[in-house]
């Protein structure tokens, strides 16, 4: 079963998502942070499917799916401001300031 | 831990030291060949110094590439570079633990000790079966196993989906080996790999759907039964095989899609800073992943372990007769697997000794532009015709609708290779010489 | 044994996404997040998920993290200075994640046990797995010959329409990456 | 038990079925060959043609036919909401009979005169696509066995009344002229609207066989909602049938060219108002309060817009105060009770009013041919510019006398015993109500002034010396065939077409009245009329030839003994003349009162007070501005940096995670 030490893992790894990305200044390193939260969530998906039937487990394939495309996407994006810029980091990236 | 399970781990140990030790000399031999065939179609001799007819180059080689100095780029980053031979090596290695070697086989010993004490018996070994009788009491206890011993290390139920995930990640290696050696040709030839190899991952992945559809399985045992009780998938999945293989020579960085390497352009590619075993391990990968792409092509089109008109299953009899598992069938399938696979290896290396390398971006564009599109349009094609032959002529029999299948991809792969082709392989690389036609422009047009 | 070989990978994930995000080189981060994905494949696997820990190697590790270490070669990064903010940032870090494990760690006290009481007014059950009504098809999962099956159902009759979507999502982020790659824009 | 067949009545769906296509096939010709004339006059009068021969098939079977209450043909199911249920069905009676008739078959003598009409106008395919619609929406009117289906054709006439109206629409005034009888029919439409809600939360139907049936026990007899019913629909009527105070508009729609005027503006579609109310006879039955407005509207509009058509110049205008006057007496008629004198001389109005309007057509194409040879731009319409007409155009001369005979109400024409029946039925109720005499009184007045002002048409138009011009006499002729020969069936119609209802004196045997029996059989339970017998009778009938012969004579000569100067140097008219010339200034007086306030409301209070001040000012600005100062406020936590958006948006998620899990 492991539900209860499934979720404790899941909160864990989430935590150090966010930590990370709080610690981090490349934008790519960034991205990498937000899939590991993904996989976290992913993660209490797999657990709590055991339970409660296999929609968790198919809620995981959107969820890798959204992650490919955002991935891509993201990329794309990064690979247009580095040719703009000669960098990812984000501090260099500010255009959006108000 | 019970006797069953221990048995089930000790057997399975058994199977692993087989396996990894056949394929890992094999695959030494493999480099023989490679050089022998290569010779063979050049009209030379090859290796033919080291033992009869050069039967011991390989282990001269391996000496050899064991004692050599390890040499290091001066600012590789050194834990990576130590990192990426091993990361190409290991999933290598790994995908050959799951493909079914040989037919199963029913096994039913209470204990493994009395076993090899009666074994080693009948060979009147009597003091040497009684002492490792009793060393084996000692060191595991009672040991037993009941039932049918797989062909594969693991058959997982996962199947195929297991090779596709594992051998995705060999991209691992040889990019890290790109990038960590700190060199122009190095971190183009991982450049190119990491993106050949998702290209044609994503081709190779759909090319293998219309065997799930038809097995209505993943998992290689139920795959092989299904081609037992119908045909071989090679009949009436023809293009599907076509695709895989294709796909497979782009995974494995095999010519003509040897970009990674490319000797000519980028000196070796990502292993141009490697040295010594290193090297050798890239070597070995590359080598053993010939093998898995082989014997999955043969598992999955052309029956595994299956011995032709002969079958095990008396629902479905073969030509030539019905026979029940047993050590000495599974033998003889394992012999028939490895003729099989080795047939596909000898294509392999008979391709590179053929065909000329493509130009990257030419590669790119067979991937994503002709590949994919077409393993798409097949799988949409393969599934409304087994649905068609299914629930709209009421066919159930596998073999029949194997057959209309087949005829199916007889049409299908008439009008792909044609098109492919636009007269230049099939109807002869000459015939764009022999065109009638006013003049040479017409000539020209043709070929453009 | 499988709670060991669990709280093993377990530690293994924590391990490799700390060094994912505290490494300075990006390909190093890179390779510890794959690490850690492999530790979830894994456990996927004790979760009696093994699609989901296949498709989690094929996907994320084969194809997102390929592409995400091409990019990081594409653009030869982690040859120049760290990019980890400074003490603030590992403080404040330190803090959120403090805080948020905390907060997480009191959702983890629902059980299934509790989830079921909830839900059954108060009143305890026995048996957590009898009462949630999609039990049937949790055991279909356990079961490992006939998962791809009953997941497959699931996946193109339940979820049919979110299926279709999210295949328009694919084919709309695909073609987004080849624009946005494309152009000088 | 053998199938019973209805012979032709199944069929009846062709009668517009028919007009359909041809409106579909003369549309599409408008738009893709608008010169191919000769296909569109083929089809425009062929299925109008095909139509009429369709519905005296269906007439004819209906005399067979023994079955009392209507014959219906469903369709489909139109609108089913809940208990409501609404089918596109046709329901025959002997009351849409007769209009099935009056509509095809004088509607196909306009098409064929229209043939000649509009020969030379370049929208000449439009013009047939409009009729062949208006035939169309005419007949869904008729024949339509519900009120929704019966509010279709009335909408749709409408439609295609503004449509013809404004056909010439590149002058503003035609369009205008559109706009006005649009607009103001939305008034009468309105109460239609209402008449159908109140119809249903009362008695729960909207079929007319169901209403008939149902209302004498669900209604209480005069009480409140029979009188609202009846009154909003009237209000419908009002509007559509031009009477005080929405006449205003018909006159106006004179600006449609003539065969228009002719067939939606004197004989069917205005005629609506009248069927409807014989139609929902029982309702009116049952509500003597607006039985007796009704019939009091009708004998003010019979008498005012009698005075109006005295002073008039333009020889269509004086036409349409007629159509409106003697839509007037058509309301006294069904006000009255008398519904069969009422549908009655709406038929016999239909053939000689059609056939004014069509006389005049041919003498306005006479004079724009002339006036169109010399290239003078003189007003082809004004009878001033006329007279001495009978030497060029005898054949129209006759037929117009004619009609105005008919009109008249001199004996044997046709006018003369509807009229009459009309008079004597608002005499017969006086004696229940006194105040019937007053409208029988208003009605011998109108009678008096139709003689007289139709007497002048015809002497100013026909009679004494021309008043063309030199130049424009010789070109001065009769109409082709194709527009003649449609006049002289209408002639033969409005002589005789009084023998449909003779009454018992000079030996009939009051046909129609026995034709039409079981549509108003139930409301006779209500209002019982006695008609006046004997010497009574002829007492009305020979004070009423006479009031008709003293106009007559009076208008001749009146007209006659004064000198008339050509329209362009007319003087002024003075004294009461200018008022009835000007209409009592009703138009100035309703602009006044209405446009006026109206206009100056929306312009003033809702545009620059509301929409500029409150929703421009206010709302859209001042949200813009409120906005603006929020963004202004907001943009300054805009620092473009990732890391702070981070940070904020993670302390955003630890609080609402914080608040959730206490």
């Amino acid at each position: 079963m492991l539900l209860g030490p499934a979720l404790a893992l899941s909160a864990i790894l989430f935590s150090i998502g966010v930590a990370g990305v709080l610690l981090r200044r490349n934008a790519i390193v960034l991205f990498m942070c937000i899939e590991l939260m993904l996989n976290a969530v992913n993660l209490s998906f797999v657990a709590l499917a055991q339970v409660h039937g296999l929609g968790g487990q198919i809620m995981v394939f959107f969820v890798m799916t959204v992650a490919a495309a955002e991935a891509a996407v993201g990329l794309a994006i990064i690979l247009a401001i580095f040719r703009h810029t000669q960098s990812v980091d984000l501090q260099n990236i500010n255009v959006l300031q108000g | 831990m019970s006797p069953e399970l221990k048995g089930f781990i000790l057997l399975s140990i058994l199977k692993m030291l087989v396996v990894f030790t056949v394929v890992l000399v094999g695959v030494a031999l493999l480099t023989l060949m490679e050089r022998k065939v290569s010779a063979w179609m050049q009209n030379r001799r090859g290796p033919n110094r080291v033992g009869w007819a050069g039967l011991l180059q390989p282990a001269a080689d391996g000496l050899k590439n064991i004692v050599k100095e390890e040499t290091f780029p001066a600012v590789a980053n050194t834990g990576l570079f130590l990192l990426a031979p091993a990361m190409a090596f290991i999933p290598a290695l790994l995908l050959s633990g799951v493909i079914p070697w040989a037919a199963p086989l029913p096994i039913s010993v209470d204990d493994f000790g009395e076993a090899i004490h009666a074994g080693l018996t009948s060979l009147y070994l009597e003091p040497t079966g009684r002492f490792i009788s009793w060393l084996f009491h000692l060191v595991f206890g009672p040991v037993s196993f009941h039932g049918v011993l797989s062909g594969a290390v693991a058959d997982l139920p996962v199947g195929f989906l297991f090779i596709l995930a594992v051998s995705s990640l060999g991209v691992y290696g040889i990019a890290l080996a790109g990038w960590s050696s700190n060199s122009k040709y190095a971190l183009l030839g991982g450049l190119r790999s990491s993106a050949q190899m998702v290209s044609y991952e994503v081709a190779m992945g759909v090319s293998l759907i219309p065997v799930l559809l038809l097995s209505g399985n993943v998992s290689f045992s139920e795959i092989i039964n299904r081609q037992q009780a119908g045909t071989w998938y090679i009949f009436p999945l023809f293009l599907s095989f076509f695709l895989y293989f294709v796909s497979g020579f782009a995974e494995t960085n095999r010519l003509p899609f040897d970009l990674p390497e490319a000797e000519s352009e980028l000196i070796a590619g990502y292993h141009t800073e490697y040295s010594a075993m290193k090297f050798s391990m890239f070597f070995i990968a590359e080598y053993s992943n010939v093998v898995t792409v082989s014997a999955v092509a043969s598992a999955l089109f052309f029956g595994g372990w299956d011995v032709p008109f002969i079958s095990v299953d008396p629902a479905h009899p073969g030509l030539l007769g019905t026979v029940n598992l047993g050590l000495l069938f599974t033998l003889l399938s394992a012999l028939v697997m490895f003729v099989k696979t080795m047939t596909f290896i000898f294509v392999v290396m008979w391709i590179r000794w053929t065909l000329p390398r493509f130009r990257y971006d030419q590669l790119m564009a067979l991937g994503w532009k002709v590949m994919l599109p077409m393993a798409l349009g097949y799988v949409m094609i393969i599934s409304t015709a087994i649905y068609v032959i299914e629930h709209g002529l009421g066919i159930e029999s596998a073999r029949t609708q194997s057959w209309i299948l087949f005829g199916l991809n007889l049409i299908l792969a008439y009008g792909v290779f044609g098109l492919l082709d636009r007269g230049r392989i099939v109807s002869g690389s000459n015939s764009r010489t022999r065109v009638p036609g006013p003049g040479p422009v017409a000539g020209a047009r043709r070929v453009a | 044994m499988t709670a060991a070989v669990f709280y093993l990978l377990g530690a293994s994930a924590i391990a490799s996404a700390l060094l994912c995000i505290t490494r300075k080189n990006p390909v190093s981060s890179a390779l510890w997040l794959v690490s850690t994905m492999f530790a979830l494949a894994g456990i996927y696997v004790l979760l009696h998920a093994q699609f989901i820990a296949v498709f989690q190697v094929l996907v994320y590790a084969g194809a997102v993290m390929v592409l995400f270490l091409f990019v990081i070669m594409l653009l030869n990064l982690g040859r120049e200075a760290s990019d980890v903010r400074g003490k603030p940032a590992w403080a404040l870090a330190a803090a959120v994640m403090v805080i948020l494990g905390a907060q997480f760690f009191a959702v983890w006290h629902y059980t299934p046990a509790q989830m079921a009481s909830e839900q059954h007014s108060g009143a305890a059950v026995a048996d957590p797995l009898a009462f949630f009504p999609n039990n049937a098809l949790a055991a279909e999962a356990a079961r490992p010959d006939d998962a791809f099956g009953a997941l497959s159902a699931s996946l193109f009759q339940n979820y049919l329409v979110p299926f279709e979507i999210t295949s328009v999502l694919l084919l709309v982020a695909a073609i987004g990456a080849v624009v946005l790659a494309k152009r000088r824009i | 038990m053998p199938q019973h067949s209805y012979g032709a009545i199944p069929w009846i769906g062709l009668t517009v079925l028919l007009p359909l296509l041809g409106f579909l096939v003369n549309g599409t010709l408008a738009l893709v060959r608008p010169q191919a004339k000769r296909v569109v006059s083929l089809v425009g009068t062929g299925v109008l043609l095909a139509s009429f021969i369709v519905a005296v098939l269906v007439v004819l079977q209906l005399r067979q036919e023994t079955l009392i209450g209507p014959y219906t043909v469903t369709f489909w199911h139109w609108i089913v909401v809940d208990t409501l249920q609404i089918d596109f069905a046709f329901a025959l009676d002997h009351l849409s009979a007769v209009m099935l008739l009056v509509v095809t078959g004088v509607g196909f003598l306009i098409h064929v005169f229209s043939v000649g009409y509009m020969r030379e106008d370049p929208g000449y395919a439009r013009f047939f696509a409009y009729l062949n619609l208006f035939i169309v929406f005419m007949l869904l009117l008729v024949l339509g066995s519900t009120v929704p289906l019966m509010f279709v054709g009335w909408e749709g006439v409408g439609l295609c009344s503004y449509l013809l109206i404004g056909f010439w629409y590149e002058e503003k005034a035609n369009a205008d002229a559109g706009k006005k009888a649009f607009i103001v029919n939305r008034i009468g439409d309105f109460g239609v609207l209402l008449a159908m809600f109140i119809l249903w939360t009362s008695i729960h139907t909207l079929n007319f066989a169901v209403i008939a049936e149902r209302a004498p026990t669900m209604l209480e007899a005069g009480g409140p909602v029979v009188t609202m019913v009846t009154l909003f629909l009237f209000l419908g009527c009002v509007g559509k049938s031009a009477q005080i105070p929405l006449y205003v508009w018909l006159p106006d729609a004179m600006a449609g060219p003539t065969p228009v005027s002719a067939l939606i503006h004197a004989a069917t579609m205005v005629t609506a108002g009248v069927y409807l109310v014989a139609r929902t006879n029982v309702l009116f039955a049952m509500a003597p309060l607006s039985s007796t407005l009704v019939a009091g509207i009708g004998a003010l509009t019979a008498l005012f817009a009698a005075t109006i058509g005295l002073r008039q110049y333009d020889i269509k205008k004086v036409l349409a105060y007629s159509t409106v006057s003697q839509l007037g007496y058509m309301f006294i008629g069904v006000g009255t009770g008398a519904y069969v004198a009422g549908v009655f001389h709406l038929v016999t109005h239909a053939f000689f009013k059609a056939l004014l309007f069509l006389g005049s057509g041919s003498v306005i194409h006479a004079m724009h041919q002339a006036y169109h040879a010399t290239h003078a731009h003189e007003d082809a319409q004004d009878m001033r510019n006329m007279g001495g007409l009978h030497r060029y155009m005898p054949w129209t001369f006759a037929l117009m006398t004619i009609a105005t005979l008919a009109i008249a109400g001199v004996p044997p024409f046709s006018g003369f015993f509807s009229k009459d029946e009309i008079l004597a039925a608002a005499f017969a109720r006086g004696a229940e109500h006194p105040v019937f005499y007053l409208f029988w009184g208003m009605g011998l007045v109108g009678a008096l002034l139709t003689a007289y002002y139709m007497a002048r048409l015809l002497t100013m138009t026909f009679l004494g010396d021309n008043r063309t011009g030199t130049a424009e006499q010789e070109h001065l002729h009769e109409a082709p065939w194709v527009m003649t020969a449609p006049l002289v069936v209408l002639g033969a119609l409005s002589l005789a077409g009084g023998i449909l209802n003779l009454p018992a004196f000079v030996g009939g045997h009051h046909a129609l009245e026995t034709w039409l029996d079981p549509v108003f059989e139930p409301a006779k339970k209500f209002s019982q009329l006695v008609m006046p017998h004997g010497s009574t009778e002829l007492l009305l009938i020979g004070g009423a030839v006479v009031i008709a012969v003293i106009g007559l004579v009076a208008g001749i000569r009146g007209t006659l003994v004064r000198p008339i100067v050509v329209a362009k140097n007319a003087p002024a008219e003075m004294g009461f003349a200018r008022v009835l010339f000007n209409k009592y200034y009703i138009d100035e007086l309703y602009q006044f009162l209405i446009v006026s306030p109206i206009v100056g409301l929306s312009r003033l209070v809702l545009w620059k007070g509301v929409d500029q001040s409150v929703v421009d000012g206010f709302f859209v600005n001042g949200s813009a501005a409120l906005m603006r100062g929020l963004g202004w406020l907001g943009s300054r936590l805009q620092t473009g940096q990732v890391g702070v958006y981070v940070i904020l948006f993670l302390v955003g998620v630890v609080w609402i995670l914080g608040s959730v899990l206490r």
